[in-house]
Order: structure tokens, then sequence, then C-alpha cells
């Protein structure tokens, strides 16, 4: 399948990082090899973006699988998988209350923790600990090579994704 | 499903809409659950949370790795040490630290003498949830018997931040072994008559067999862990699937249920008192009384790199998705609640049940809003 | 092990350190609760036989002079009643102490005796508090209907040959009426405190009065065949040789589960159900008005127990010693008999109390409809073939 | 608290016997509110365990705040708990005491810098007695139990009022709304 994506191994699990706009594709493609068993949704902040990243299990054989896309701060929207897994509902609605990911196709998109009227999404590394915005924060350039790979060309492993972002 | 307004439904004058919580005797902290009631019925059931949202994720972005332990302690305050755990075993796995085998089986003792004390402050508040509240008083005399054996150890009661990365804080009380021991003789004098109390029980059955039925599909797509998901079938353990610290050498059974209804979840609940049980005897054995209880850590560990560890608590899966930047903090911590992920079937179980059911259902969900909220 | 230390022997009432009989002073315990027994006995021999006789020796007994009379009787029995629920809310707390491995009260007062004095007193002073949504008549007025309606049974029990405050010829009657009336208090109670926990408690109570109702109702006309009469006083009269228990024994289980389920106890507390309901009918109740609730309850759980005695188990029947019947002495002794039986019922309740879990209300309205219905009616046709039969 | 809701003391000598005796049963019946809030809600269960039993000094949980006395506040307030908190001692009948349990009801605990947890409930309702602690142990909180039960029943302590509360930011409010200048 050509989904703009690269896949790893690290540890003992195989690692997919993939285009927000393929996400969904490759979600489906997981559940239907047999993914059956949401974990968790993890949202990080990767200091030029947010990252969503999605854990599974196959209970048939216990093999774990991680799924990551990158969305930048602007346009933070992510397809919903809670169809496919009901599982991961409010860990997305916790991604969104806290991080501010938005769950496309979520069926109750509201926000989990905090209060209704609540603005801020107090992970994000804009704010500090106790929630007020840092002043002088900027958001870091967006990776060259994108974390995921383009899949005409089929490349070998790049370099480590960028971890960088720590713009303080 | 989407927000209930607390005002009637145009056309269902029938329907009675009440707030459960967050102040409320059965919702084991500060669940709030808004449910329609038609007579007896709930129409339906929209769980609120957050009451307990003390911003652990953010505040231990603040703090050294060493600092997040005592942290991940409040989550999921009924169980101790077992928080500890994932947050230890994924720096552990980044750092490539060796961990001696004999600390490895102090922590699983500690493992599993916290899941005998979160399982049996479960026993006692599903019976005063049902109505009985003499059990409520032995189960937490026992109870007091393990966080006695634990303060002698580790210096604290409840949350006693033992775990370290690389094996445990210090070297385990000398009389450690030989009161663990004795408690287990204790309690398994004590268990026949739990079981007489509890399971045994004709109103626990009454109120109990056929009650919230959830089925194994339905719990393995919601995420649902732990005895929870045991009692639908599921032979899912983490201790188990993914074997961590010193489980790979004890001989222990997973005990699961077809039924999948709240008795079964009671059910289940009992045989992992009899397995902890073993388990522990088992290690007693093995640990050797003197050695090494800690690795090689450098007090100023650095960290780079992504891990998703998990362990098998007293509600289920227990993980954590550590990422570090290569400082001293975390750059970000995401903890993966088990209870958290197993509240989410309050609607499914909860719609069609009578009122006294959802509180019997919901007690044997066992949430911990430290964990749910963190 | 030294630390906590671990009891030898398996059962739960164990002796160790932390729960030490000999700390709370078992003696004085015994001594306390026999004085409270002794004063509740007192009591029933100075309303019963006491008054009576002050108002023979004035001359006072006829016309308004016996209203004057039967008022003070009254009076006394309210004073009663409240020595009744203090004792009673302090039985049940020791006996939870004991069952749960613990003390209870034991600090205020030798061994504890006046610790309900001093939660009476701060009700007493605790505000009063009728909430905006409640309806103000109503909301005041259902506590005094619920105590009300407790203490007017007063009227009809016998704790003596001839110790009644009304021994009338339709007592059982007059014993469903009132005894339904307290279940209109708690409805009255639910409806008007505009809370909807409340409300479901109140609506719980009246599902739950119509399926304990009718096997109440028939379990008394089964005792009303056999005994032949609707006065208490007859009833008691006519078990001189052989208890009602033994011949009316099916009634007598379903009395039993029927008075369970009229005091709102566990197994069958649904109207109050603290862990479901967070307290029922009387979640906005506080202070006196609560306090009402609270005694009503408390006097119902002596007064049903005696009802029991009253209709199965033989009322003051008793052992006379030769004493003349009539006279003060075999009263007083008649009416010991009668508050050791009671007692010991009263006991049995707390017992369940301390051991049961809840069932569920649909279960109650199950058993009673299915089961509990059709045994009373298989009562009173046993009973009243055993009438023709024997009697 | 005076007499029947006044909060003068008494000078009258039958009236200031009566509000001792008053006072002295309130000491000795103090129901709280079951109210479990965090961690310290399981030391709190534990205080009425056989091992402490508080139950000794007549004590025992009433469910509705209408019939309970005393608050413990066992645990981390956060934001959005703080109004219902605030409500529930609204609703307690007077007169009420507040026991903030541990550090997380103090001050804020481990958590205090956070965007979510009131740094303490003392800023939400009047507190009586503070229990340090993380949490606290069944003992302390007895001690603390007793300590308020003699502050209850002594003539002089029992006018004094607790600390003021603040009112010159909204506590409940998202950070950077409610008033204050963020902490560096």
């Amino acid at each position: 399948m050509d989904l703009r994506m690269k896949q790893e191994r690290l540890f003992d699990e195989d690692v997919y990082t993939v285009h927000p706009e393929d996400y969904r594709a490759l979600c489906e493609k997981l559940k239907a090899d047999g993914y059956d068993f949401p974990r968790a949704v993890s949202a990080v902040d990767m200091g030029y973006g947010l990252r969503v990243v999605l854990h599974l299990v196959r209970m048939s054989d216990l093999a774990k699988v991680e799924v990551r896309t990158d969305v930048p701060y602007d346009e933070p929207v992510v397809s919903s998988v809670t169809d496919l897994w009901p599982g991961v509902e409010w860990h997305e609605r916790e991604a969104y209350d806290l991080m501010g990911v938005r769950f496309k196709g979520h069926p109750d998109l509201r926000r989990l923790f905090l209060e209704e009227d609540w603005e801020i999404h107090p992970l994000q590394k804009r704010y500090d600990t106790g929630g007020y915005p840092l002043p002088g924060w900027q958001p870091a350039q967006w990776p060259d090579p994108a974390p995921w790979v383009e899949p005409p060309p089929p490349q070998e492993e790049g370099g480590e994704k960028a971890e960088g972002g720590e713009a303080e | 499903m989407s927000t209930i307004s607390v005002d009637p439904v145009p056309g269902r004058s029938d329907e009675m809409v009440v707030n459960m919580g967050p102040q409320h005797p059965a919702t084991h902290g500060v669940l709030r659950v808004v449910i329609g009631l038609e007579g007896e019925r709930i129409t339906r059931a929209v769980p609120h949370i957050g009451y307990l949202h003390r911003n652990h994720e953010k505040i231990e972005e603040a703090r050294t790795y060493f600092q997040v332990v005592p942290y991940t302690d409040r989550m999921d305050y009924v169980s101790g040490t077992q928080n500890e755990l994932p947050v230890v075993l994924a720096v552990e796995d980044l750092l490539g630290v060796e961990v001696p085998q004999r600390a490895k089986q102090i922590r699983t003792i500690f493992f599993e003498l916290f899941r005998i004390a979160s399982h049996l402050v479960w026993m006692g508040t599903a019976m005063l949830d049902l109505g009985a509240i003499t059990p409520f008083l032995y189960t937490f005399w026992d109870r007091e018997i393990i966080l006695g054996i634990v303060e002698r150890t580790a210096g604290a009661r409840m949350l006693p931040n033992y775990y370290t990365f690389g094996g445990v804080r210090r070297d385990v009380h000398p009389e450690f072994f030989k009161d663990v021991a004795d408690f287990l003789d204790h309690l398994e004098r004590r268990m026949p008559d739990y079981e007489h109390l509890v399971l045994e029980n004709p109103i626990v059955h009454a109120r109990t067999k056929g009650v919230g039925v959830l089925s194994k599909e339905r719990a393995i797509a919601r995420g649902v862990t732990g005895p929870v998901l045991r009692a639908s079938g599921v032979a899912y353990d983490v201790r188990k699937a993914f074997p961590y610290d010193a489980y790979p050498d004890v001989e222990f059974e997973v005990p699961t249920s077809p039924d999948g209804d709240t008795y079964a979840r009671f059910w289940v609940r009992f045989q992992e008192i009899y397995q902890a049980c073993k388990i522990i005897r088992q290690l007693l054995e093995q640990t050797p009384k003197t050695g090494p209880y800690k690795g090689k850590v450098s007090p100023r560990l650095k960290i780079s790199g992504e891990r998703y560890r998990a362990v098998e608590n007293s509600r289920g899966e227990l993980g954590v998705y550590v990422v570090g930047d290569g400082s001293d903090r975390p750059y970000r911590i995401k903890h993966r609640g088990a209870a958290f992920t197993n509240l989410q079937v309050i609607p499914d179980l909860f719609i069609g049940a009578k009122f006294s059911d959802a509180i019997a259902i919901l007690s044997s969900l066992d949430p911990v809003f430290g964990e749910i909220d963190r | 092990m030294s630390y906590i230390p671990i009891p030898e022997d398996r059962h739960f009432r164990i002796k160790r350190i932390g729960y030490d009989p000999g700390r709370s002073r078992p003696w004085l315990e015994r001594l306390v609760y026999s004085l409270y027994v002794f004063a509740f006995w007192g009591f029933v021999i100075a309303t019963y036989a006491g008054v009576p006789a002050l108002f023979d020796a004035l001359g006072w007994t006829a016309g308004w002079g016996y209203v004057v009379m039967r008022a003070t009787q009254v009076v006394m029995l309210f004073l009663l009643s409240a020595v009744i629920a203090l004792m009673l809310i302090l039985a049940l707390r020791k006996y939870l102490g004991k069952v749960q491995e613990r003390y209870g009260p034991m600090h205020y007062g030798p061994a504890g005796g006046i610790q309900t004095v001093f939660d009476a007193l701060k009700l007493l002073g605790k505000e009063d508090f009728v909430p905006a949504a409640a309806d103000w008549l109503t909301f005041r007025l259902a506590p005094a209907v619920t105590f009300v309606s407790s203490f007017a049974i007063f009227a009809v029990v016998p704790f003596a040959s001839g110790w009644t405050l009304a021994d009338t010829n339709v007592g059982l009657i007059y014993l469903i009426a009132v005894s339904t009336l307290s279940t209109y208090g708690v409805l009255l109670g639910g409806v008007s405190s505009g809370n909807k926990w409340a409300l479901v408690g109140a609506l719980r109570a009246g599902a739950q009065m119509v399926s304990y109702e009718i096997p109440l109702a028939l379990v008394f006309l089964s005792v009303a065949v056999w005994g032949g009469s609707l006065s208490l006083g007859k009833i008691v009269d006519s078990q001189m040789g052989l208890w009602n228990v033994v011949p009316l024994f099916i009634p007598f289980v379903l009395y039993v589960i029927s008075s369970l389920a009229e005091l709102k106890h566990i197994p069958f507390d649904f109207p109050e159900a603290e862990s479901e309901l967070i307290a029922g009918y009387n979640v906005e109740y506080s202070g006196m008005s609560f306090a009402f609730f609270f005694l009503a309850e408390f006097v119902e759980l002596f007064l049903l127990p005696a009802l029991i005695v009253v209709f199965f188990f033989g009322g003051w029947h008793g052992p006379l010693f030769g004493l003349e019947p009539g006279t003060l002495a075999a009263g007083a002794l008649q009416s010991l008999y009668f508050t050791v039986k009671t007692a010991v019922w009263v006991w049995i309740f707390l017992w369940i109390r301390a051991t049961l879990p809840r069932y569920r209300d649909d279960q109650l309205m199950e058993f009673a409809w299915k089961a509990m219905i059709p045994l009373a009616l298989f009562g009173l046709v046993l009973a009243a073939y055993m009438r023709l039969i024997w009697r | 608290m005076g007499l029947l809701g006044s909060d003068e003391r008494p000078r009258d000598i039958i009236l200031g016997t009566l509000d001792d005796l008053i006072n002295l049963a309130r000491s000795r019946s103090m129901w709280p509110l079951t109210f479990g809030i965090a961690c310290c809600a399981i030391e709190m269960m534990a205080t009425w365990d056989p091992k402490i039993d508080a139950d000794r000094f007549g004590m025992f949980f009433r469910n509705t705040p209408r019939q309970a006395d005393v608050m413990i506040v066992s645990g981390t307030v956060n934001k959005k708990l703080a109004k219902r908190l605030r409500r529930l001692y609204d609703q307690m009948a007077e007169p009420k005491w507040v026991i903030s349990m541990g550090a997380c009801a103090n001050q804020g605990g481990p958590f205090r810098q956070g965007y979510s947890v009131v740094e303490g409930v003392d800023k939400i309702v009047p507190v009586d007695v503070y229990i340090p602690g993380c949490p606290p142990r069944p003992e302390a909180l007895l001690q603390a139990l007793l300590l308020l039960r003699d502050k209850i029943a002594d003539r002089e302590l029992r006018y004094k009022k607790p600390r003021e509360i603040p009112t010159d930011y909204d506590v409940m409010a998202e950070p950077g709304k409610d008033g204050r200048l963020p902490v560096l």
C-alpha cells in the first residue's frame, strides 16, 4: 500500500510513523490485520507540532504496534479511530482536552478533565506548569525530512526523528 | 451521546434526570454520573470525570525522574507501589540497566502484596455498596497488616515510594520474609470466611448474577483490562503476556470466567487473591535472604528515546509512555490508567439496568479516581 | 511477628491488640446497659401501674380525671419512647462494634452510656433547615406524621395482663391503619423535599408498602382467626398454653419478613439505602426534624419486635410463681417477661442489620407478590382449618 | 458557634451554662460528611476501621450534608471540584466545621504549582484544623478530630473565627483569567 509512512522496530514493538492524512488508512489496515485491543492514545507536544501515538495489541499473538503521526499547531486535526476501537474514546477526549488535538469524526469530542469553558490546552509546551502562557515561546521549525517517508522512492531508514523543539 | 441537559427532555416527561456525584457514597471518590431514570430503570448514563484532575502529567515534566516516582504513587492510591513500576521499567529499558534478580523478586512480592491490599479494599467497599457494613471493617483490618509490613520496610504505609530505577530503595527489614509468611497464613485462614460472607451470600447472588453483562468482544474493543476483562472470558494478563520482573520465574494461573456479569468480576478478584498468595509463597522460597537490592544507576540519569511499558496492577493494564529528550527530566509522560479505560464501559453496562444494579456494577468496576483523573 | 500481631485463631470474634475487651470494661457495659433495661422496666411499671394508682389515690377516676390520667400515661409513653430510642441507638452502635471487632462508643459517660444523649442535644442545637425548593408545610409535617404513627402503636401494645392503654376490640385493624400511616410520613417527606434522591426514596417507600402490607394484613387475619379475636389482649390470652409460633409458623416467618420491610431495615432498607440514595427520603432533613425520623425508626425497632412477641411468642406469658394475676407484682413480672422477649427479638433484628447486604427493591416486590402473598393465603386457610378442627 | 445560631457568646449565666452544655454535646457528637476525595480518603476510612475506631468518640459518617457537622477535606481540591465543595459546605446546616486533611488540602501539596489545583482549601471554605502529611496517618486524623472536639468545647476558643476567605482573585477560574499574574 502506498502510504506515506516509515516503519521501524523499537524494543519489541513495530513503530509506524505516518502522514496524518494516511493515519486513518493505516489504522484500518491494522484493524484488518487483527490488532483488536487498543492500549492507549498518547499526545506529545514535539515543539514543532503535536504528535499522536496510538498503541495497539493483537490479542491472538500479542504483537505490539505503535502508530505515530505529527500534525501542525495551527491545524491539529487527525481522523478519529473511535469507530474502529471504541476503547480509545476517552483517550482521544483526553488528548483533545489536555493537548488540543482535534479528532475528526469523534462521536463526543468534549473536554474530559477540565471545565467545558476553559480555553487552554495545558499540556502544550507553550504553557508553564501553572497553565499560564510562557512569554516569548515560539514553535520550532517543522523537521525538514518529515518523520514519514514518501512512498514512491522507498528509502532506507533516515536519521532519528527530530526530537528537537525544546524552545523554552 | 452528548451532554444531557438537566431539564426534562421534550416529550419524555416520564424520565427523571438525577445527578449522581461527585459527593455520593457509592462512587468510590469523585465520579459524577448523570443518569436518566424511568422509574428505577436507567435510560441514559453519562459519566463526567475530572474532579480529581491534578495535572500529574504536566507537573511530572517539571520534575526529575527520581521525583516522578512518588507522584505515580498518588495515582492509584489503593495499590501503592504498583504504580511506580511502569515508570521504573520504562526508564530502566531506556537506560539499559541491569536489575539484580533479588531486587526483582522483592519488587514482585510488594506488587502482589499491594494487589491483595487493593482487592481487600475493593471487597469491603463493594459490600458496603451492597448494604453490608461489616465486611468493610474485617477487610480493612487485614489491609492494616499489609500496610504494617510495608511500613516496616519502606517507611510509609500507603504511598511508600519504594521502587527505584535498578531495584528498590532500601533492603527489606530482617523480619520481612517471616512477616509476609505469617500474613499469608493468616489470610488463608480468613479467606474461607470472606468467601462465605461475599461469594456464597445468597443476597449477593441475587444482586449480582446476570447483572451488568459485558460481552467478550465488547470488552476487548472497549480496551477493558484486568479483572473486568478476565471476567468476560479473555485471559489477557500483562504478567503472562509481557512478563516483567520476577513473573517469568513463578507459576500462577490467570482466572477467567465466561459469564461477564458482576458476580464474575467479584469471583475473579477473589481468585486473584489466591493466586497472589501462591505467587508470594513461591517468591518467599526463591528470594535469597540477603544480597543486592539495587543495580548501578547514576543519580543524575539522563534519558533519550520513547518507551511504552505496562504492568498488570490490581485494576488492569497500567501503562506509561515516557518520552525523554536527553535531559534529566521527562519531556512527556502519559499514564494509561486501567480504571480510566475500564470506566468507559459505564454507558454500556448502566443503560437498561436498575438503579440499584448500577451501584453494584460500579463497585465491580472498582474505580480509583487518583488514576482515572490523574 | 511483632509489629502488628496476627491472631492465632481463625474465627472473627478474636481477641487481639487493637480490640481488647479488657479495655472496654465489659462489666461496666453490662451494668450500664442492664440499668437501662431496668429503667425501661420501671418506666413501664410507673406508666401502667403507678399512674392509675396515683389517680385512684387522688380519686380522679371518672370524667375529666380519667382523661387526665390517660393523658399522663401518654406523656409517660412519649418519654418512654425517647428512652427507647436513645437506648436502641446506643445498643445498635455497641452491637455493631462487637460484631465488627471494635469498641463502639465508649468514652462519653460510663462505657459510652450517655453518647446518644449528647447526640440528641446536638441535634437540638443544630440548624433546622427548610430548603427553598421544599413545600414548607408538608416538609414540616412529615416527621411528625411518621413519629406519631409509630408512637400510636403503643396504644394497643399489652405490656402485661391489662396493662394497655386501650385494649380495643379492633386492635388489629387499628394496627394496620396506624402502621400504614408511617409510610405516608415518609412519602410526604420525600416528595415535599424538592430533592430527586428524596423523591426516589419516597417512591420506593410507596412501592415497598404496597408489597408488604398485603401479606402483613393476611398474617393479621390468620392471627385473628386462630386467636378468635381482633383484640391484642385476647390474642395474648389465647396463647396461655401454646405460643402461636407453633401453629402459625408460616404466618410467623412472613410477619418477620414484612416487619423488616416495614421497618425499612436491612435487607429491605430501600427508601433510605445509604449507599444508593445517599440518605433517601430524609436527605434534606437536618436538626430536630431529622431527629424525629430517627426517633420514629428506633421506636418502630422496638414496637415491631414487641408485636412479634404479642402475636407469636405469648406476649407477657411466663411462669408467675404463684403470684395472683392482676396484682402489681404479677404485672411487673409479666412486663419483665415481655421486655426480655422483646429484647431478644430486637437483638435478632440488630444481628440482621449487622450481617446482611441489601436486596434490590424489585426483588422484594417480586418476592412479596409471588411468594409471600400465596404463602400468607395458605397460612390463613391452614389457620382457619386448624381452628375448625382443634378449637 | 453560639447557642442556636448566634455568633455572640452569651454573658448571661443561665444562657452561658446552656451554651456550654449544647457545645459540649456538639463536641461529643461530631458527624463527618462522607466525602472522600483522594488518597487521604483511604486513610480517612482507615480511621474508622477496627484499629483506630473513631466511633469510640461518637463520630460516624452521614452521607447527606444536611445532617453532617464536620467536613473532612481529604485530598486535592481542584478547580472543577472547588465549586462543588463550596456548595456542599453551604448545604451543611449550622454549626459546621472543616478539617483540612493532608498537604494537598492545606496548600496544594505536591501538586501545588499545577494549572488545575487550588492551593489550599482554606481559599474556599474556612478551615478549623489542618493536618500535615501526605497522606496523614489515621492517628493524625483522630488527633485532629479530638483537637476540634476540644476547640468546640472550650469557652474561648470556639468564638475565635477562622481565617478570612480571600476574595481578591478567583481561585476556581482558568489560569490566565483568575486575575493573577503567572509565577515564573
